[in-house]
């Protein structure tokens, strides 16, 4: 037995760099690993039993032996065994692993919420603090982290093995993860969903720190303006707060504290305003019109990026007066043509326009 | 009328024929009809239910289901059967996407 | 060895003391190679119907989604063309059934004489349907760059309620489907219609009136779906959301 | 009731003077053929081209993914190869693979008829699956298709600038191909079968054809209309799937999976029938509980078209949804399970003997065994979330596909080969073929699940490197695969030579195809049969083979 030095060097090198099982650093993650521990003991035993009686018949019942065969019809016992045995273990997967699915996917109301924006071919990360990332991700551990995630163009997959979830990031609609990391380090983050040229290029990092260590790398990467706050001034700068301005009399509905309110809809259903429906309300506001107003607000189509929106509705979210509405609309006023709120954009304090047309609005809102 | 078995090849008449054809063209009248009243939500259970007898009658008389073999009959059935399928099975996961999360 | 070494039937084919000529080789008997014939084109229409089920899956999803555009877009089409086409269409089907009729009583001038007739009002159908196509391209409302929302941002009619903007962009995904629907509908019919017209220039040679009518019943069955297909169709895209006399 | 089975000796088989292969000669007399066995011979030779030509790309791929560095080819090759790979191998040979040439061979002889119902529409289902076929190798000559074989929206109708079109269409025809051989399979089960043959008295492989066929009719056009969406989505851009516009893209997932989904059931039932045939045959024994694997063949027909969605659940299908489709999804697991216990069973005090079909069949059960229960894994909720979209899914279709499906095929492919040439292939060659297609596939596979665990993506080039050597295990055992494959392209053509006269019934088995001559006269039989004893009756052919030497001596 001599092996070359120079390939026992490589399978060292290899072995110590490799792993056959991913690190375990969410609190998800030692559940999911005895589910699948369990589910690889069905399937060894499942799997044993069928050598056994393959491997085991053949050697007894091989010609030598067996010259004569016993021609056997059935047996409706053997039958309902295994077919019912089968299924209560299938019956028992399906139930752990309901519950496991809505474990993932139903985040704790508690959880820090960060923006992830899928893009060919790269992760854009956005926390409400206003720091931006790209293909990678600073999480602190110990605390349940949700992203709210939306892919610009075509489907992508969020995954991050360490810490078992992956969701996939689907365009024009926004779609949810969480998890809450135990242990620090640097984690792959992975797009799992093809995405065209280089969908394995879409890969980035997960950098779990310590809650110390992530306020000192939050404080030391922000953009300097939160999510709010670019909100705020993109609200501005669409017109927004000349229908949305919180007056009894404004065309737009208030949008003070409405995140998280249940809403009555015109054609009679409610619904919650989430984050989904702030942005579909922005994007499709015909079919998302509130009871009492007049669907006269036009189409963000194709004229906010999906950052932007995720600002607008990070915005919205924590919009709890409309105090600096008004304060912006009474300077808007004094400069007209600034920002957005030209022309027509001034508002209408007299006369509520609650029936008619489409007022023609902010300039580059005409269809395409 | 005999029960129909494999080896006879029933013809049908131009009578039936005649009062199918009358049938259907009442039918038509009576769908674009009712399609002017608002009944609200009856309007298109009206409408598709008017198209399913339409439907039918093509079928049990025109296409001679009615005096076939029941393998034709569950072949029919089995075609219609897998097209609701689709249209439940899918149309279950759009209903259900409003119901929230648990 | 050869093929003698199964046991044969009591000398089967003794009992059938008639062999048409059309009775292919691989078949015993006539009722055999009709029925068979038959099975085979059902389970042909049921491929069919699943075809058309993907699209009037889309339809169905999108009608929800965007009700308020459907409506819209459904209330441009031409009832009157929608209604006369139908009862073209079903009166062709009639024909086509006598045809079948005529070629079972081996009544060679009825055949062609009904065969005619289906060709002709297959004809009047897609002939409406190119009317009703034209129409469409006129009021722009083919989906595609040339698409207009001005009928539904500014309807003319004033029982129609104008759309958001951003709704009657949706309007396009109605007349899509419109489009397609109608369209692999009448893609049906051209095909139909081509094999009528193979079928009765065999007819007017005497085929089909000798006793073999599977050709003649299988296309029938076709016809038929082509028919039933239509029936659907007609509520789904014309009917269901009409505003009401006022 | 025991039965003796003695080997006919093979000494003094002879070659009929008038068969099938040797009836008409000319290329004219093939291309234009009605009969259903020549007709299996056109597919066989396409779906086996084919069959390389996929699992060329395969070895690229392997080829590249030794390294973790994008070193071989440029990231669009690579994607073009797997896509190649998925749909030549899907579509151009897994599909038709056992129905078309297996299945067109032997069912209307299995039945007792002289031909399929529907001669020339099985010849125009070749016709239909050459002419997709030239649209796929067209994409692929004019720089190839990167759309993955699932085609998902938006990415192929708005993101992609290669043939997707061209590619859809192959596909879309394909699968008429497809529609017509099912088609003609049920009617032919319906129809044509011979006096006293009543559907217990099937062979499995029929039943298994059968509930396949259902699927390829009521599933394929689903596809198709889907593609034509695509297609037309490409060249209008209205927006039926593209999420800017109004549309949903899920809604073509939902789509693509109602036929998607069935699919795999229409390649893995086919091989399951061969499995049925070839575990009797080689044990002497009738099936165990043949109505139990009937029946289970109709269940997961059916159940079949219940689940699709069980390929969306992280793609934001509804939470409720997901739930009725996983339930749904355990529940098709079930009858695979019957039908491996019933084979196993089956062996219970059987004569076994290990033949090559044997061996495959064994391999199949193994592998499809594994197969099977990964799949398990993915339908239940929470562990799909984690394993999805990454090398262990790969690993678990190629279980069932390559595992199952090409081991069936090849066991298939040997058991009928003396029927369908008159000749034998070289045994112990084949044997060793079949071992080293077994320890091949494990090497190349099961690393994968490690992998997939570890969290490597599907599809990708490049990957971290320490995933290397998982890799590297799976690139060797595709090696050792390869040669596994190729062994039967050497030995087979050699065998229509110099293989042993094979004699009418050299496996001694029951089928009404053992029983006429090999290979068959054009129309099969010379009387129509009449079926007077169950299937797999061995007493009935002991006391036949016994009536037989004594008339002769």
């Amino acid at each position: 037995m001599h092996i070359s030095p120079v390939l026992w060097q490589f399978l060292v090198h290899w072995l110590t760099n490799s792993a056959l099982f991913p690190p375990e650093a969410s609190a998800i993650s030692p559940y999911m690993d005895a589910f699948y521990f369990f589910l690889c003991a069905i399937s060894a035993v499942g799997l044993i039993a069928v050598a056994i009686l393959v491997f085991g018949f053949s050697i007894l019942y091989r010609k030598e032996k067996s010259p004569v065969a016993t021609q056997i019809e059935g047996s409706t016992l053997l039958e309902a065994t295994w077919t019912i045995i089968p299924l209560a273990l299938f019956m028992i997967c399906f139930v752990w692993g309901a519950l496991l699915y809505f474990r993932i996917y139903n985040p704790p109301t508690n959880a820090m919420n960060i923006y992830i924006v899928g893009k060919q071919w790269m992760w854009k990360a956005e926390h409400p603090g206003g720091q931006h990332e790209i293909d990678s991700l600073h999480i602190p551990i110990n605390r349940p982290v949700q992203l709210t995630m939306i892919s610009q163009d075509v489907f992508h997959s969020f995954s991050i093995p360490a810490f078992r979830v992956k969701r996939e990031v689907i365009p024009g609609r926004y779609s949810t993860v969480w998890f809450e990391a135990t242990a620090t380090g640097t984690y792959h983050l992975f797009c799992t969903q093809y995405c065209g040229t280089d969908h394995s290029a879409m890969i980035g990092e997960v950098v779990a720190m310590t809650p110390d260590d992530y306020q000192k790398w939050a404080a030391g990467s922000t953009s300097g303006a939160s999510l709010a706050q670019n909100g705020e001034r993109l609200f501005a700068s669409l017109g927004c707060n000349s229908c949305h301005s919180g007056e009894a009399t404004a065309r737009g509905p208030n949008l003070s504290q409405v995140y998280g309110s249940r809403l009555q809809l015109a054609d009679g259903s409610t619904v919650t305003a989430n984050d989904a429906f702030l942005r579909e309300a922005i994007l499709n506001p015909s079919t998302h019109v509130m009871q009492g107003y007049a669907p006269i607000m036009p189409t963000y189509q194709g004229q906010v990026s999906e950052e932007g929106l995720i600002d607008l509705v990070e915005y919205i979210k924590n919009l709890n007066s409309n105090y600096r509405i008004q304060q912006t609309l009474t300077t808007s006023q004094l400069a007209p043509g600034q920002a957005g709120a030209s022309s027509s954009g001034t508002p209408q304090v007299n006369g509520p326009a609650r029936a008619g047309r489409t007022a023609p609005s902010v300039p580059g809102t005409v269809n395409q | 009328m005999s029960t129909p078995t494999e080896h006879e090849h029933h013809v049908v008449g131009p009578k039936t024929y005649g009062a199918i054809l009358a049938a259907l063209l009442v039918l038509t009248a009576t769908t674009t009809g009712v399609a002017y009243l608002d009944m609200g939500v009856f309007n298109p259970i009206a409408a598709l239910g008017i198209a399913c007898l339409k439907a039918v009658l093509v079928i049990l008389f025109f296409m001679h289901i009615r005096y076939s073999s029941k393998l034709m009959m569950l072949t029919v059935g089995a075609g219609f059967f897998t097209f609701i399928v689709l249209i439940t099975m899918t149309l279950s996961d759009y209903i259900s996407r409003n119901w929230g999360l648990w | 060895m050869d093929s003698h070494a199964i046991v044969t039937g009591q000398e089967q084919h003794e009992e059938h003391e008639e062999h048409p000529a059309y009775l292919r080789h691989h078949f015993v008997t006539v009722e055999q190679q009709r029925e068979t014939a038959s099975f085979g084109m059902w389970l042909f229409l049921l491929t069919e119907i699943m075809f058309f089920g993907g699209l009037f899956m889309a339809y169905l999803l999108y009608r929800n989604w965007y009700y308020d555009a459907f409506v819209a877009g459904s209330n441009t089409l031409g009832i009157g063309l929608g209604t006369t086409n139908t009862a073209v269409l079903i009166l062709s089907s009639f024909t086509m059934a006598m045809g079948v009729y005529s070629a079972e009583t081996r009544n060679r001038k009825g055949l062609v004489t009904f065969l005619s007739l289906t060709i002709l009002l297959g004809l009047v159908f897609l002939g409406i349907k190119s009317k009703e196509y034209h129409d469409k391209y006129v009021e722009h409302h083919i989906p595609g760059a040339s698409f207009s929302v001005e009928d539904f941002v500014h309807p003319a009619d004033k029982r129609d309620v104008p759309l958001a903007p951003d709704m009657a962009q949706h309007a396009q995904l109605f007349f899509f489907l419109y489009f397609a629907m109608t369209g692999m509908h009448a893609l049906h019919m051209v095909i139909g219609i081509s094999i009528l017209f193979f079928l009765l220039y065999h007819a007017w040679h005497g085929a089909y009136t000798n006793g073999h009518t599977s050709t003649i019943d299988n296309f029938g069955l076709y016809w038929h779906f082509v028919d039933i297909v239509w029936i659907f169709l007609f509520p789904l895209l014309y009917l269901i959301s009409r505003h009401p006399l006022k | 009731m025991s039965t003796i089975v003695t080997l006919p000796n093979q000494e003094e088989a002879r070659l009929p003077k008038l068969s099938y292969l040797n009836s008409e000669y000319g290329l004219k007399s093939w291309l234009l053929t009605g009969d259903h066995k020549r007709i299996a011979m056109l597919y066989l030779i396409s779906i086996t081209f084919f069959f390389f030509l996929g699992g060329a790309f395969a070895g690229l791929i392997r080829l590249e993914l030794l390294t973790p560095q994008p070193d071989l080819v440029a990231s669009d090759t690579y994607n073009k190869l797997f896509t190649m790979h998925g749909v030549i191998m899907i579509f151009l040979f897994l599909v038709p693979s056992v129905p078309a040439t297996v299945g067109n061979f032997v069912i209307p002889i299995m039945v007792g008829a002289k031909d399929l119902a529907f001669p020339k529409i099985n010849l125009l289902s070749w016709y239909l699956y050459v002419a997709g076929a030239c649209f796929l190798v067209y994409a692929l000559l004019n720089g190839g298709v990167d759309t993955g074989w699932t085609f998902t929206t938006p990415l192929s109708t708005h993101y992609l600038n290669t043939h997707v079109i061209t590619a859809a269409m192959g596909v879309f025809i394909a699968g008429f191909s497809s529609i017509f051989t099912g088609l003609n399979f049920i009617v032919t089960i319906h129809r044509m079968r011979c006096p006293g043959m009543t559907w217990f008295r099937l062979p499995l492989f029929c039943w298994s054809h059968y509930a396949a066929s259902i699927l390829m009719v009521l599933g394929t056009p689903v596809l198709a209309i889907t593609l034509v969406l695509v297609m037309l989505e490409r060249t209008v851009g209205i927006g039926v799937f593209d999420p800017t516009k109004g549309g949903d893209p899920l809604l073509f997932q939902h789509l693509f999976w109602f036929y998607s989904h069935p699919a795999v059931y229409i390649m893995i039932l086919p091989g399951m029938g061969v499995i049925s045939e070839v575990i009797s045959t080689f044990s002497r024994k009738r099936v165990f509980g043949y109505t139990a694997v009937a029946f289970s063949s109709v269940a997961i027909a059916v159940f079949g078209f219940f689940v699709w969605a069980h390929h969306m659940f992280i793609m934001g299908v509804s939470n409720y949804s997901a739930l009725v489709f996983s339930l749904l999804t355990m529940l098709v697991a079930v009858p695979s399970a019957i039908k491996i216990f019933n084979w196993a069973a089956t062996l219970y005090k059987g004569s076994l003997t290990f033949e090559t079909p044997m061996l495959y069949a064994f391999g199949f059960m193994g592998l499809f065994t594994i197969g099977g229960l990964t799949g398990v894994f993915l339908g239940s909720l929470g562990m799909d979330i984690h394993l999805t979209e990454t090398y262990f899914i790969v690993a678990h279709f190629h279980f069932v596909m390559v595992g199952g499906m090409l081991m069936a095929y090849l066991a298939g492919v040997h058991f009928w080969w003396p029927k369908m040439t008159g000749r034998m292939y070289p045994e112990s060659m084949s044997q060793l073929a079949a071992v080293t297609t077994f320890i091949g596939f494990i090497l190349t596979f099961f690393p994968q699940f490690i992998v997939g665990y570890l969290g490597m993506p599907r599809r990708y080039h490049a990957y971290p490197p320490e995933f290397q050597v998982l890799n590297v295990l799976s690139t060797a055992g595709a090696t050792v695969l390869g040669i596994g494959y190729l062994l039967p392209m050497l030995y087979m053509p050699w065998s229509l030579k110099y293989g042993k006269i094979a004699g009418s019934n050299p496996w001694q088995a029951t089928g009404l195809e053992w029983q006429i001559q090999s290979p068959p006269l054009t129309e099969n039989f010379v009387d129509i049969p009449v079926m007077d004893h169950e299937a797999y009756d061995y007493e009935w052919l002991a006391h036949k083979t016994e009536h037989e030497v004594t008339t002769v001596g």
